[in-house]
């Protein structure tokens, strides 16, 4: 699905993208008719109230409440805002994460300038890792010991999660602060060092689609970027089958 | 010193009726109450969110911080006695209560340093864990305003030689008074936090 | 007689008070330090230590401030620096609570500062979550950090 | 008031202390006025290169390429683009218009407005100068110093800021930075409460005296956190301890030698504790500035002055609640998005409520169209377009999608550049006067107001739709990003319009340079205006006002029912 990007949002590939997108709209509708209205009536007072000679300027004076009329429908606008639209919407996609039994759990840990993601495998659960062991073939620094570990997948830069379900990740860093951003997703969220943060989201379309960085984390941050291949449940499965399950060099 | 403006108004033709030099050394107060909050802030973030924090006095020793908590109290007495003396126009007494302040906040900055140097002896540097590194920031900044504070109580005692009628001696001796007293109530603050909790 | 005499009568220091105030200090002091040998569970002791230092601070600055009499403009101030600090308090920590689920020692491994050689393959570092992690076989030469030594709350 | 004449007579006479270290609030003003100035043009001219590595990439500057990149062959490096963004947000922000809205025009228009012959503590205003100016060099030097300038952003956010170099001179020059202002608040807050002259009360203080004095508080009690925090960030570089550290950090390979036990979030707490009230500190000087302006040349008082200051306080008051709007991403709890969410909102309503009463005030006005009321005047629409977008980026939800894109650099360039930076320069039109005896010339000052608006416009608008499609901030190179491909033609746009608006500031700095001597000599009030500053000679002599003036009536009394035209504020009742 890449490379149809165009200058207005990009195609709506997750389940929530809808309600972002509506939001986003509405708000421009809002503000580009509050900038005409203000606009017209400015360039009105300009032009009936320039100076010409022996017309003087007369003082005029309102209430405070009629002269507060314009803020009191911006605050309108901004509690209806908030309580249809921001509070629900928030609550929805940033605050509440889908049981972890009906989705597809994954672990992304973001370095300087890659993008680590780890697959529980088979048995959902995910081996044991350790800095200590973090090399070139091992990425995760997985531990052999750890039994859970054995059928563990480890993709670096890439992202493959099926479609039909949520995919939840838990995103953690290991040196700056990154940010995880897939535009067709709409989804954004930061990669705090110390911290494991969940992050889901729910894809509607299969394809490729671009993941990219969006806080300044070095001088490659520009090429920090990531490709998710988002598959049907079939493909899925056969490709989980076909990464040859992290075998751990002794 | 060029005839300025704050001599041309005195301090009581304000239009608040508060001195200039007051309401200046409030606001200073203020922003320096704001400074000292963010380290409390901080303090209890780390604190919180540390998965260990080990109690006050197994690192810190806390009858030095108990003397030195009282050697602070007594020098805010001792200022507020000078300033007493300044009000009642009494030069000698003035002279030496503050003297008694400048030795006594000269005395924390003497426990503090044997402190610290009994803390560098044993490989308690900042960087060796997060509980020192926040003992050594706090406890550092504040005692950069004790040195401060001696600073300028030397000053004013240089000045009030040939001032002792000038204008604003008074002023400047309850100024300097305020300061040091702020300074005493974020030490009677930081004593507890650091060393007792 | 300095023409700031407003300001000299304005808040006759009459010296006796100070004293006692001084002596209230002092007794305050002890107090605390005695507190802080009583093992007192921890919230418990944090809120006594707390309650005493403000009602010292309070002292100090109601009297040696010269706080009591003083004109409302000062009091303006204080009392809008109190609520900008009571914002910078309340907001940071309450985050620092709220996201305590999602702190965790670092999954890739929780590296300690020790010699980078041989403390590295023997012990494995298994991220110390909220317990003393286990005492390794030969404690690292330079001194773990002082948080990781004494048993946690 | 004998003291006053002896006083005003005693002026310093030798160079040294008339001009380079003067206690004089009027030659202080000047001299921020001329620092700031010129930092602003620095800051641009970073931003300039910027945009060349913006435009087209990895692509080698024709011309001065190897003048001033001799050593990549004029190829913007990824480590230099990250040291031109960082400092170009810092200068322009804390050396640039805050000394300009804050320390010049407050320093030499406040004490006139309010009748005062200097600033309450004139040594203290000096030593806040010459703090400020060591602050800056000390910041300009940190291109040159091993490693170079800072380059994790005008933000710092460590890790990040830790681990880069650069990092530590930028550290201490804000801390002299920081100094100097906050000493400058102090003055500010003494000399407009306590050195009013006699009959202006609080209420008929002129607007821009309450935007100083709500600005003033702001950096009293704003600036001290971001002290300590860079304090704990210095201590972090320098001591090796680990504040904003957490354990187990492994930096390209090897672990992080640090003890661990850091928050990075205490940080984006500490330092947007600051950073939004210092974006009030870049806004209200201007409102204040253009309430000024629009009051003068509607010739009739501002609409709903007490709304204006109620505004104003109010932004003041709930500035130091919404800061974390800017972290809703950044793992903050998300309970607490939802509060900042509502302090956001809250906090939009009285700066409407001042554009409301600006535009209001031009309802039964007989409107010059001055230079400097054009500037004014654009400020309004400029300012609404910065307060509108801000709508998106303060909703929880839509800032999902829009937080750290291109729409957050349209967003605050239209508040800050078409609204701070051109309210500001309106200021410099209407006062010079004042300043030097001598006008600027208007028909320069025109052009140089239409190329301005034009070329602000086409940087910035772009940059919503390129925001829109996706595109993150601070990216060296956008079209290594697939998604960003479509919208690269936007960033020659901005890019262009970016070199193009240099231009069009030739004419401001000719006109400003040349009118200083050679303009047309003008009396003490060639704009008629009401206000204290145009009731002393211009320039003002040293200790201002002849004899302290008494003021009598409020501060914009343009024909209010009387037969003259307009009477000033110190003006004794006029005869029947």
């Amino acid at each position: 699905m890449n490379g149809n990007y165009g200058w207005g949002l990009p195609i709506q590939a997750s389940t929530f993208a809808k309600e972002i997108d509506l939001g986003i709209y509405a708000i421009h509708g809002i503000m580009f008719a509050i900038f005409i209205l203000w606009s017209v009536f400015f360039v009105y007072l300009l032009v009936r109230y320039r100076a010409r000679p022996g017309v003087p300027s007369e003082h005029w004076e309102t209430g405070t409440l009629q002269s507060m009329i314009p803020d009191l429908i911006v605050l309108g606008i901004e509690i209806c805002l908030i309580l249809f639209y921001a509070l629900p919407a928030w609550s929805r996609i940033k605050m509440t994460v889908p049981p972890e039994g009906k989705s597809n759990v994954v672990e992304i840990v973001a370095e300087q300038f890659a993008w680590t993601v780890h697959y529980p495998g088979a048995d959902a659960k995910f081996g044991r890792s350790n800095a200590a062991l973090v090399d070139a073939q091992n990425p995760a620094g997985l531990d052999a010991a750890d039994d859970a570990g054995k059928d563990d997948v480890v993709t670096v830069n890439e992202l493959h999660i099926p479609l039909g379900k949520p995919t939840v990740v838990y995103l953690s860093s290991k040196d700056v602060i990154h940010s995880l951003f897939i535009p067709e997703f709409r989804v954004k969220q930061d990669a705090m060092p110390g911290m494991k943060i969940p992050v889901w989201f729910e894809p509607t379309l299969t394809g490729k689609f671009e993941i990219g960085c969006a806080q300044l984390c070095g001088i490659a941050h520009s090429i920090m970027r990531a490709d998710v291949f988002v598959h049907t449940p079939e493909e899925y499965e056969k490709w989980l089958a076909a990464q040859h399950p992290q075998t751990q060099p002794y | 010193m060029s005839a300025t403006a704050t001599q041309a108004l005195g301090p009581s033709k304000t239009t608040t009726g508060i001195p200039n030099g007051k309401l200046g050394v409030w606001l200073f107060l203020t922003s320096e109450v704001m400074l000292f909050a963010t380290l409390f802030t901080s303090y209890i973030v780390l604190r919180m969110s540390a998965p260990s924090w080990p109690r006050g006095w197994e690192e810190l020793n806390v009858p030095l911080a108990a003397l030195n908590t009282v050697i602070l109290i007594t020098s805010s007495v001792t200022v507020v006695l000078a300033y007493a003396a300044a009000c009642e126009r009494d030069k000698a007494k003035f002279n030496a209560y503050l003297w008694i302040t400048i030795l006594l906040a000269c005395a924390f900055l003497v426990v503090k340093s044997f402190e610290y140097g009994h803390k560098f002896t044993h490989h308690h540097f900042p960087s060796t864990s997060i509980f020192f590194a926040v003992y050594f920031t706090t406890t550092g900044l504040h005692g950069l305003h004790v040195i401060l504070g001696i600073a300028y109580f030397a000053w004013l005692s240089y000045w009030a030689k040939d001032n002792w009628d000038h204008e604003l001696f008074v002023g400047r001796v309850e100024y300097g008074g305020l300061y040091w007293h702020f300074v005493d109530i974020v030490w009677i603050f930081l004593f507890p936090a650091l060393y007792l909790l | 007689m300095t023409s700031s005499n407003k300001a000299a009568a304005h808040h006759a220091p009459d010296v006796k008070m100070y004293f006692i105030i001084f002596g209230a200090l002092l007794v305050l002091t002890a107090a605390t330090v005695l507190v802080s040998y009583l093992e007192l569970p921890k919230m418990l002791g944090i809120t006594i230590g707390l309650m005493i230092a403000t009602v010292k601070a309070s002292l100090v600055a109601a009297f040696f401030m010269h706080l009591k009499g003083e004109r409302t403009l000062i009091y303006g101030f204080l009392g809008l620096t109190v609520f900008f600090m009571a914002v910078l308090f309340l907001l940071p920590i309450t985050d620092a609570v709220e996201t305590e689920k999602n702190r965790q020692p670092m999954a890739v491994g929780s590296v300690l500062p020790q010699a980078a050689g041989e403390a590295h393959h023997e012990e494995a570092a298994t991220p110390a979550a909220h317990e003393a992690p286990a005492e390794t076989k030969k404690p690292a030469k330079s001194k773990k950090p002082a948080g990781a030594k004494k048993s946690a709350h | 008031m004998t003291h006053h004449d002896s006083h005003h007579g005693h002026g310093p006479d030798d160079f040294i202390s008339k001009y380079v270290f003067s206690v004089d609030h009027k030659v202080i003003g000047l001299q921020y006025l001329i620092t700031s100035l010129l930092f602003l043009l620095f800051g641009f001219i970073l931003i300039m290169v910027l945009r060349w590595q913006l435009a087209y990439p990895d692509q080698p500057i024709p011309f001065i390429g190897n003048l001033i990149l001799g050593s990549t062959g004029g190829v913007v490096t990824p480590e230099l683009y990250n040291q031109l963004g960082a400092m170009h947000g810092t200068i322009m922000i804390f050396l640039g218009v805050v000394p300009l809205g804050v320390a010049a025009f407050g320093n030499y228009v406040l004490p006139l407005q309010i009748g005062a012959p200097d600033m309450a503590f004139p040594r203290l205003n000096m030593m806040s100068y010459w703090i400020y100016l060591p602050g800056g060099l000390l910041m300009l030097s940190s291109f040159i110093m091993p490693g170079g300038a800072a380059q994790s952003g005008w933000t710092s956010y460590p890790p990040l800021s830790i681990i880069n170099p650069g990092q530590t001179v930028w550290l201490l020059a804000m801390v002299l930075i920081i100094t100097s202002s906050l000493l400058g608040s102090i003055n500010f807050l003494v000399t407009t409460l306590n050195m009013r002259a006699e009959g202006m009360s609080l209420m008929r203080m002129p607007i821009f005296v309450w935007a100083q004095f709500v600005t003033a508080v702001l950096l009293l009690l704003a600036f001290p956190p971001l002290e300590a925090a860079s304090i704990l960030q210095l201590m972090d570089r320098v001591a090796g301890t680990s504040f904003y550290l957490p354990a187990g950090l492994v930096v390209n390979g090897e672990a992080l030698k640090v003890s661990g036990g850091g928050q990075p979030l205490l940080w984006q707490h500490l330092f947007w504790f600051l950073a939004h009230p210092e974006v009030y500190v870049l806004i209200l000087p201007a409102m204040g500035i253009c309430a000024e302006i629009i009051a003068n040349n509607t010739r009739k008082p501002l609409f709903g002055y007490k709304e204006l200051v109620g505004s104003m306080m109010f932004i003041g008051g709930m500035s130091f609640v919404v800061w974390a709007h800017h972290m809703f991403l950044s793992g903050m709890s998300a309970s607490l998005g939802n509060f900042f969410l509502v302090t956001t909102m809250i906090i939009s309503v009285p700066s409407v409520a001042v554009l409301t009463c600006l535009v209001y005030s031009l309802k039964g006005g007989s409107i010059r169209f001055t230079t400097a009321m054009l500037f004014a005047l654009a400020f309004l629409p400029m300012f609404g377009i910065g307060g509108l977008t801000g709508l998106p980026l303060g909703i929880t939800v839509t800032d999902i999608y829009l937080h750290d894109t291109y729409y957050v650099i349209g967003h605050f360039h239209y508040v800050v550049v078409t609204g701070s930076i051109i309210a500001l320069m309106a200021g410099v039109y209407h006062w010079f006067p004042k300043w030097f005896g001598r006008k600027m010339s208007e028909g320069l000052g025109k052009l140089h107001f239409w190329t301005t608006i034009v070329c602000m416009n086409g940087i910035f608008f772009p940059m919503f739709i390129t925001g829109l499609a996706g595109q993150q901030r601070r990216l060296y190179d956008p079209t290594a990003q697939l998604h960003n491909l479509t919208t690269q033609p936007l960033n020659v746009v901005s890019s262009v319009f970016a070199w193009l608006l240099f231009l069009a500031q030739l004419p401001f700095i000719w006109n400003f340079f040349r009118s200083i001597w050679h303009g047309e000599k003008v009396g003490d009030n060639p704009w008629e205006a009401t206000t204290l500053e145009w009731a002393c000679p211009s320039p003002p002599p040293h200790g201002n006002f002849e004899k302290p003036p008494k003021v009598y009536r409020g501060p914009y009394e343009y024909n209010v029912g009387k037969k003259a035209a307009w009477v000033p504020q110190h003006v004794a009742e006029v005869k029947a």
